[in-house]
């Protein structure tokens, strides 16, 4: 039999002055179940917290309901004070009978009923209240950054500073990511690559941290604290510890025709490669489509000239099986595809180029050593048009997409400032919508691009380019001008939108991460938790959680660190008892409450059950993770037989309120 | 119709923790007065409202069933008010099919820091039940003998 | 014997309902039901009532006791509804056999006063059947559908309706209808029942000697294998009678309520420490056991079975007693 | 077709399969699901006439599951209903062996009863006609007539997932069959209160509707379950009545197929598949077009949301007629 | 009117006395203290709380008890943790007695009985064995053969210990199924001690307990050539209404509550075996 202890709150006066509290306790006292009740000043003031604990002791309560001010104030306070008289504190109910009853309430009888009923209704739940515990999980202590660009670099970095194991997973034969193919960086334009590979040489040789590159993961399982990850990491046909990085395999590679991505195919590299000089790990990677001896069995030249005996044809992909405790998702972007974008000419001529290819082509590392030539002709270009928002900032169509891409605004002041820097005899025209530059220090870069070096931005937005004689006639309007304007153009720029890495999706679902409908990774809120994935345990650091700069996602990647350093510090995870729980002799397997989590704490087994006349049944049934489940209790409305239920909020404690306050 | 000026209403709401009860404490805090006839019901999150407490709230005598709960797209648990909205907005078409009044049920957003919205919702809702008098249509008789 | 012409049954009717409130089957065929009477009501033109008239004596729910629990203490209300008299218009020959079989289940000791309450207040008139379904096999089962018992019983024959009493209740119900005439009913043409494609059934398998051998037939698993373990033939029929007893607690009291339920359920017999009848199988057989063999085997070979076909129409599945009957009656045969 | 059918039976009961069908009865019309395991049986009493109306894909959730291999006879709508419930994971598909039958339209024998037709022996099919026999002697009625509700307004004739089919594909039609739900839309609150009272007042509880519904499959349904708060054994008021039909219309909203089972068997005759209409008319103005069974991965739209999906205010700003 | 039966009337409970750690012995009276009934011993009696349910309790107290009702009831259900929460003073609502009860001044007038309990199974038969120990000069030899998991188990120990092993002419035989420290008496189960006690074949046995010890205890008593008719038992189906009428205890033509729950084991090879 229950035997509940009844505690109202005067708060002083704030409930006691429109909420007759003698009454309350008198009438609370009649309820079933109730062996006590009483009212006093303060409850949660040490003498009431005291008072609580004495009648605990006293009359062994199995209950306590405390009438008083909102369970969001002090229902941590009561239910640390019960528990440390022996009572679970999850036995604990609150009435909010000052924010929700006296302090809305001027009449002293209306006041003095809702209180009443109030209270009966955390009486009727309290009666169905079940013990609860936290239960406990261990934590990994190593964390999985899934991404090698700047932001999973400086997360890598900051953990591996912090004393805990990394591991990065890159997907490219070297980490670095976009960052290695720009070649200055706004407002400061300072050199990327003086910055950048710096860290890259750190993480390498960072004993913390561990270089996953040219692999991929496959398989994620687990929850927060003990992910279990597979990855796989191709194989690239060269012995990465026995591979100086000499280079003479890409010299003497007789296959000379591949586009080389790192160059966006401005030119070509080997079959055999290094993506770049200071690739990191910087070993050479034979690409499988374009070896002939790969493809064919005849040739061995870079086996023959590699003294150190690292080519290995028959090399096969490796299957890594990893234990984590956190996971980071640092997946990155990637400049969207120009085919939909014909008005542009962008298949048509070579001369129209994205900006990334732009950046190539300023770079001093570039296929054309820093100099700014025309690809198809190789010539100084002198009228030079940059096309704003190409695939931004579309609405509903299916060309580009609905979002800002935030960076071109800035990139694109700096190409063109850039441009006329080195080359002041070039006409550069800019075509935009709108230009956006908040930033630190962004808006006087872009005015001095125009004040300074005369740079000229045009609001309006480029119709068609059209390669006619060698020249790009480029068609546009000027909206602040009210006319059309006819610009021959040696060079067209498109700062195309940017958008999530391709990888992204199937990682998000392997991680039961949620997407929001343009791929991007959502945060668990998005302005309280903006650097945590809605699944515990999965962080996300850069732009696979939104279009950024550098400083942005360099601090999104040091924040994601400080909440995975935050993780793994700990033993045990701390889990919330009030979560979902299920019943698997009803339990269907139906799926639905798989479908609804938002975490992906439901699985499915399947599992044997007695059926009738000794037989047995094999079901399929859903089992929560309570250590994943964060009880929000959507899957218990999606069950239809009833068999999710949630803890502390449970069907029988929701109806049991309902009663009392309908009654 | 006929208006029973005695007539008060039972009005059930459900809230869910991290927006619309802390909306109405928030409510509570800067005194903004709505009728008494409307009790709170504290739910992790509205996609915790399963349809069955409505019913369960009618039988028992409710005259009115509101939820409220974060705005969409600010959910505490990210996608749970989406699903509720859906469950709800299927459930009070199923209601008003049946012939039961439509104002009886009401879905409303109500954020943290919406404390006066909180109070004129429930001022508004209280007013419009109170009009339309007892639940007849979805009673059960034998919780209303005593 | 009495007569009235039938263009005044609106008026007997009504002639009845001023002293007792009166019930006939009303409604289309499917749905028709015992209906309370009231101006404008018209006896349906279907053979009989989707539910069985048993309804009026042993309603789907009914309140048994009210209980106000305070602290400790219990008090026990009875509230049960005062049994008006009643008349109960139209009811069949099968219908009408099956009282007696309840009858023997409720008024035996100790008496189920509910029940009885209502028996003592209830006249059956009874109405002879001319136009019966395929369903019906009444016949097979030794019941007379032209000759129907009761209180009174009601022919209609050429335009006239004719009644006679068989029991002092109906003797009383007769003679407080001034309306009616004297009047013999003409012979009435039985060949349309020499027709139904069941009235030859063959009941001589069962009946309470062979017990264990019908239990133990092999053909109940084909038979059962199909059975939704739903409760409409258990709903429908006229003489099934198992019940629950509920508590329904409304927040001011418990109400305790007596409610039909069906040994077809799968939590019929359901027990914390398991479960009697655990398939489907052992439901079936039980319901059907019950019928034709239990039940004759306390009652003096009696079927538990009226022939009214209504489980024959309403099976989901189209799975009933005649379809068992021929099953195990052609085991049974030598 | 009835020759076909059996002949594909004996050939698939051969090849190791048990088979799903129907078993002939005292009458044409009252076949009874039944799975046989022998030739004798087949030749016997198989049958596959107008009157399988049944849906019998719920069978398959324990026939799947009982070793070995089972054939099935699937109507275009029973296909429907077989996908859904193997993506709710309840068939084991690799066990079934599923036959499509091209379905003219089934007949019921309450349509025939509700024609007026009393004492009914036999039938014979004449084409468009129904030549009929009774206690009383022979009458002709239109076949059309001796259709079920749900073949007159037939939503497809597609066999979905079919190991093989019998007669032609047929394709997705267009159906009036939400005209009724409109026509209820269409009235006041008060006339669709008073409607839906006189219908579902006459329920009895009996549970068939549940019991034959392939989307209430359930190992314990949440009203025979004490633990679940909604327990209610027989209705004991108006709003138990109600309540047993909106939630359990509630729970297969989404996932019902519109097979048009729950009416069929009503021995009440309550037009229990307008509740399920409703839904599926909602759900497809609201959130768009929504078959359920149609395929096995689309999410079910009430475990599924859009960010832009309609407030629940729409219920009262559209009017009683959407 | 006529007393409908399936009313109940209010009782109270008295004194609440704990068995074994999930066996509880409640005694009642009625609201003016009296006993509420009488009854004959193996019979039943529907105990219930409104709106928790009613459940079918057998007997424990001897029907020369003139005082009181006692129930020993074991928590297994809704009904039964309702009561295990309880304390004296608590009414409860009480209809009975149901059942046929054991054939006490008939059938075993003059013989020798065993009885054999396993568990809670010794419910039912405490009312008999005390019965015959108040009329001992009726009957013959009584041996108790009792077995129960462990000591702590064991129901009614004190009472057995006090009163029954003390008594002359009743021989009483302990066991439990595994050892332990504070145990000096017969460990194992009670088919087999019943087969080592080798009870001669003219006796009559009276057996109560779990399905299994019922089965095995029969099978050797089987062995050793007991006739059929000379074996009693009590089943134990769900019922509702006591009354032979709600369906639910239906075995064959027999209604275990108003034809049982005692059957002689000749008797139940007549039903068919549902239960």
């Amino acid at each position: 039999m229950q035997k509940i202890g009844v505690f109202v709150c005067w708060c002083g006066s704030n409930i006691a002055a429109t909420v007759d509290v003698e009454t309350v306790s008198d009438a609370l006292a009649r309820e079933p179940g109730v062996v006590f009740s009483t009212n006093y000043q303060y409850m949660c003031s040490q003498a009431g917290q005291d008072m609580i604990q004495e009648k605990i002791r006293e009359l062994g309560l199995t209950g306590v309901v405390i009438c008083s001010c909102s369970p969001r104030m002090h229902e941590a306070t009561f239910r640390r004070a019960c528990e440390k008289a022996g009572l679970n504190p999850y036995l604990v109910e609150i009435a909010n009978i000052r924010e929700q009853c006296s302090w809305i309430h001027k009449d002293k009888a209306v006041g003095t009923e809702k209180a009443i009923i109030l209270g009966r209704a955390a009486i009727a739940k309290v009666q169905l209240n079940a013990p609860l515990t936290a239960g406990e999980s261990p934590v990994t202590k190593r964390a999985l950054v899934i991404g090698g660009g700047i932001a999973g670099i400086q997360t890598a970095l900051d953990i591996a500073e912090a004393g805990f194991p990394v591991d990065i997973v890159e997907k490219k034969p070297t980490i670095g990511g976009k960052m290695t193919q720009i070649d200055k960086t706004f407002p400061t334009l300072d050199c990327a690559a003086c910055i950048l590979t710096p860290k890259m040489v750190d993480a390498a040789q960072n004993e913390k941290i561990n270089i996953i590159s040219y692999a991929q993961v496959e398989e994620v399982a687990g929850f927060v604290g003990n992910f279990s990850v597979k990855i796989r990491k191709r194989a690239r046909f060269v012995d990465e510890t026995k591979c100086t990085g000499c280079g003479l395999c890409t010299e003497k590679c007789p296959q000379k025709n591949v586009p080389n991505e790192f160059n966006q195919g401005l030119d070509n590299r080997r079959a055999i490669y290094i993506p770049f000089a200071q690739a990191v790990p910087k070993v050479a990677t034979i690409d499988p489509n374009y070896c002939t001896m790969l493809k064919t069995g005849k040739c061995g030249v870079c086996s023959k000239v590699c003294t150190a005996g690292a080519i290995d044809y028959r090399q096969q992909d490796e299957i890594i099986q990893q234990e984590y405790g956190a996971i980071v998702a640092a997946t990155g972007f990637e400049p969207i595809s120009m085919e939909k974008f014909d008005e542009f000419a962008y298949s048509q001529s070579p001369d129209v180029v994205t900006s990334l290819e732009f950046e190539r082509l300023m770079n001093a590392a570039g296929p054309t050593g820093g100099t700014l030539l025309r690809p198809s002709d190789g010539k100084h270009p002198h009228t030079l048009v940059f096309v704003q928002c190409v695939g931004s900032r579309c609405d509903g169509g299916e060309k580009g997409k609905p979002y800002c891409s935030k960076i071109c605004c800035m990139y694109t002041a700096k190409h063109a400032m850039l441009t006329r820097e080195k080359y002041p005899d070039t006409e550069v025209y800019v075509f935009y919508i709108d230009v956006r530059t908040p930033g630190k220090n962004f808006d006087e870069f872009y005015r001095r691009a125009v004040e300074e070096y005369g740079v000229h931005y045009v609001k309006g937005m480029v119709g068609k380019v059209a390669p006619e004689n060698g020249k790009l006639k480029v068609q546009a309007s000027d909206l602040l001008g009210g006319r059309q304007l006819h610009i021959d153009a040696d060079m067209v720029v498109l700062a195309a939108a940017i958008e999530p890495d391709r990888s992204a999706r199937p990682l998000a679902t392997m991680l039961t991460a949620s997407m929001d409908t343009n791929d991007f990774f959502t945060e668990a809120h998005p302005k309280l938790r903006p650097v945590e994935s809605p699944t515990a345990g999965v962080f996300l650091s850069g732009a696979c959680q939104g279009p950024k700069d550098i400083p942005e996602t360099v601090a999104q990647a040091g924040a994601a660190a400080a909440k995975v350093i935050g993780l793994l510090s700990r033993d045990h995870l701390t889990c919330n008892p009030c979560v979902a729980e299920s019943n698997e002799l009803m339990c269907n397997g139906c799926s639905a409450c798989e479908k609804v989590c938002p975490y992906g704490a439901i699985t499915y087994i399947d599992k044997e059950f007695r059926g009738p006349n000794r037989t047995t049944l094999v079901r399929r049934v859903a089992q929560v993770n309570p250590a994943v489940c964060q009880g929000c209790g959507a899957c218990t409305v999606a069950c239809p037989s009833g068999a999710m239920d949630l803890k502390g909020f449970s069907n029988a404690q929701i109806m049991a309120e309902v009663d009392a306050i309908c009654k | 119709m006929q208006v029973n000026q005695e007539f008060r209403p039972t009005i059930a709401a459900f809230c869910c923790n991290w927006c619309s009860y802390a909306g109405a404490d928030l409510a509570g805090t800067n005194r903004l007065q709505y009728p008494a006839d409307v009790k709170i019901i504290r739910i992790p999150c509205s996609c915790r409202l399963n349809p069955l407490f409505i019913l369960r709230a009618f039988q028992r005598g409710a005259d009115g069933v509101i939820l409220c709960g974060c705005h969409p797209g600010d959910c505490h648990y990210t996608t749970g008010n989406y699903y509720a909205r859906r469950r709800m907005t299927l459930l009070f078409s199923m209601l008003d099919y049946l012939g039961i009044e439509r104002e009886r049920t009401r879905v409303e957003w109500v954020s943290a820091a919406e404390g006066a919205k909180f109070a004129e919702t429930m001022n508004e809702f209280v007013s419009t039940v109170a009009r339309l008098g007892e639940n007849r249509r979805l009673e059960d008789l034998r919780c209303k003998s005593e | 014997m009495k007569k009235l012409p039938l263009s005044q049954l609106d008026a007997l009717f009504a002639a009845i309902a001023e002293k007792r409130r009166l019930y006939i089957p009303a409604g289309e065929a499917g749905t028709a039901s015992f209906t309370p009477w009231r101006e404008g009501l018209k006896l349906t033109d279907a053979l009989n009532t989707a539910r069985s008239a048993k309804d009026l004596f042993f309603p789907q729910v009914e309140n048994l006791a009210d209980f106000k629990v305070t602290g400790k203490q219990i008090q026990v209300i009875e509230n049960r509804d005062p049994a008006e008299p009643f008349v109960l218009f139209g009811v069949r020959a099968c219908d009408c056999r099956s009282f007696d079989i309840l009858d023997k289940v409720f008024l035996c000791d100790p008496v189920d006063t509910y029940y009885q309450a209502r028996r003592e207040q209830g006249t059956v008139v009874t109405l002879a059947c001319t136009e019966p379904e395929e369903t019906c096999f009444c016949t097979a089962l030794g019941i007379d559908p032209t000759d129907p018992a009761g209180d009174v019983t009601a022919w209609m024959a050429e335009g006239f309706l004719y009644l006679r009493a068989n029991t002092a209740r109906g003797e009383e119900l007769l003679s407080s209808l001034p309306l009616l005439e004297e009047g013999e009913k003409p012979e009435q043409d039985r060949s349309v029942f020499e027709k139904l494609p069941l009235r030859d059934l063959d009941w001589s398998a069962f009946g309470g000697e062979r017990m264990m051998e019908r239990f133990n037939a092999p053909q109940w698993a084909s038979l059962a294998e199909s059975c939704l373990g739903c409760g409409t033939c258990t709903f429908v029929c006229p003489t099934c009678q198992c019940y629950d007893i509920k508590d329904f607690n409304t927040g001011g009291g418990v109400k305790r309520y007596r409610c039909w339920d069906s040994c077809m359920y799968s939590d019929f017999t359901l027990m914390s420490a398991g479960q009697p009848r655990p398939t489907q199988l052992e439901r079936f057989r039980q319901r059907f056991m019950h019928k034709l063999v239990y039940y004759p085997a306390n009652h003096e070979g009696e079927f538990g079975c009226v022939g009214c076909g209504r489980c024959l129409q309403k099976c989901p599945i189209s799975m009933n007693i005649v379809k068992v009957a021929r099953a195990l009656g052609e085991e049974a045969k030598p | 077709m009835q020759e076909r059918v059996k002949a594909k039976a004996i050939e698939l009961l051969e090849s190791g399969c048990r088979v799903l069908g129907w078993k002939a009865g005292e009458f044409f019309y009252d076949v009874t699901p039944a799975v046989f395991t022998s030739r004798e049986e087949i030749e016997r009493d198989f049958v596959f006439n107008p009157f399988c109306g049944a849906n019998q894909s719920k069978y398959l959730i324990a026939e799947s599951r009982r070793g070995g291999r089972v054939a099935a006879f699937l109507k275009p709508c029973d296909t429907y209903s077989f996908q859904q419930l193997q993506k709710e994971h309840r068939i084991l598909r690799e066990n079934v062996y599923a036959v499509g039958v091209q379905c003219p339209g089934m007949c019921d024998m309450d349509a025939l009863r509700a024609a007026g037709l009393r004492g009914v022996t036999g039938a014979e099919d004449r084409g468009e006609k129904l030549l009929v026999h009774t206690l009383r002697g022979d009458r002709e009625v239109d076949r059309s007539l001796a259709l079920s509700e749900r073949c007159r307004v037939c939503k497809s004739k597609k066999l979905l997932d079919c190991d093989e089919m019998i007669g032609q594909q047929g394709e997705e039609l267009v159906s009036t069959r939400f005209t009724e739900v409109e026509r209820l839309e269409a009235m006041t609150p008060e006339e669709r209160f008073a409607f839906w009272r006189g219908e579902l007042s006459r329920c009895i509880r009996c549970n068939a509707c549940r019991n034959v519904c392939p989307a209430c499959s359930c190992e314990k349904c949440v009203f025979d379950n004490p633990a679940s708060g909604a327990e209610n054994k027989a209705p004991a008021s108006s709003f138990e009545e109600n309540l047993f039909h909106i939630i359990r219309a509630f729970h297969v909203a989404g996932r019902c197929t519109d097979c048009g089972e729950c009416s069929r068997v009503c021995p009440q005759h309550i037009p229990l598949h307008l509740l399920n209409r409703k839904f599926i008319k909602d759900i497809n103005q609201l959130y768009g077009p929504y078959q359920a069974g149609a395929d096995l991965e689309t999410r079910p739209p009430l475990v599924d949301f859009q960010q832009d999906d309609p407030e629940p205010s729409i219920v009262g700003e559209r009017g009683t007629n959407p | 009117m006529r007393r409908e039966a399936l009313i109940p009337q209010v009782v109270q409970v008295t004194d609440i006395r704990r068995d074994t750690p999930d066996v509880k012995t409640f005694r009642v009276v009625d609201l003016d203290g009296r006993k509420p009934f009488l009854h004959i011993p193996g019979q039943c009696a529907m105990l219930s709380m409104p709106g928790v349910g009613e459940a079918l309790f057998s007997i424990t107290s001897s029907p020369t008890n003139e005082d009181y009702l006692e129930f020993s009831i074991k928590k297994c259900g809704c009904v039964t943790d309702w009561l295990h929460a309880i304390e004296p003073g608590q009414q409860v609502t009480l209809r009975g007695p149901y059942g046929n009860g054991f054939p006490v001044d008939t059938d075993f007038a003059g013989k020798d009985l065993v009885f054999v309990a396993g568990g809670i199974g010794l419910a039912p038969l405490r009312s008999v064995i005390n019965y015959v120990r108040c009329y001992r000069d009726r009957y013959g030899t009584v041996d108790i053969v009792y077995g129960s998991r462990s000591k702590a188990d064991l129901v009614d120990y004190q009472e057995i210990l006090d009163e029954w092993c003390s008594e002359p002419g009743i021989s009483v035989h302990l066991t439990i199924d595994n050892p332990q420290p504070d145990w000096d008496g017969h460990v194992g189960f009670v088919p087999n001690f019943v087969k080592e006690l080798g009870f001669d074949t003219g006796k009559t046995v009276v057996m109560c307990g779990p399905p299994i010890m019922i089965k095995f205890t029969l099978a050797g008593l089987m062995e050793q050539g007991f006739p059929r008719d000379q074996i009693y038992t009590t089943l134990e189906l769900r019922m509702k209404c006591g009354l032979g009428r709600c369906g639910r205890c239906n075995i064959g033509d027999k209604y275990v509550c108003k034809d049982g729950p005692v059957f002689r084991l000749d008797q139940l090879d007549q039903l068919p075996d549902e239960y």
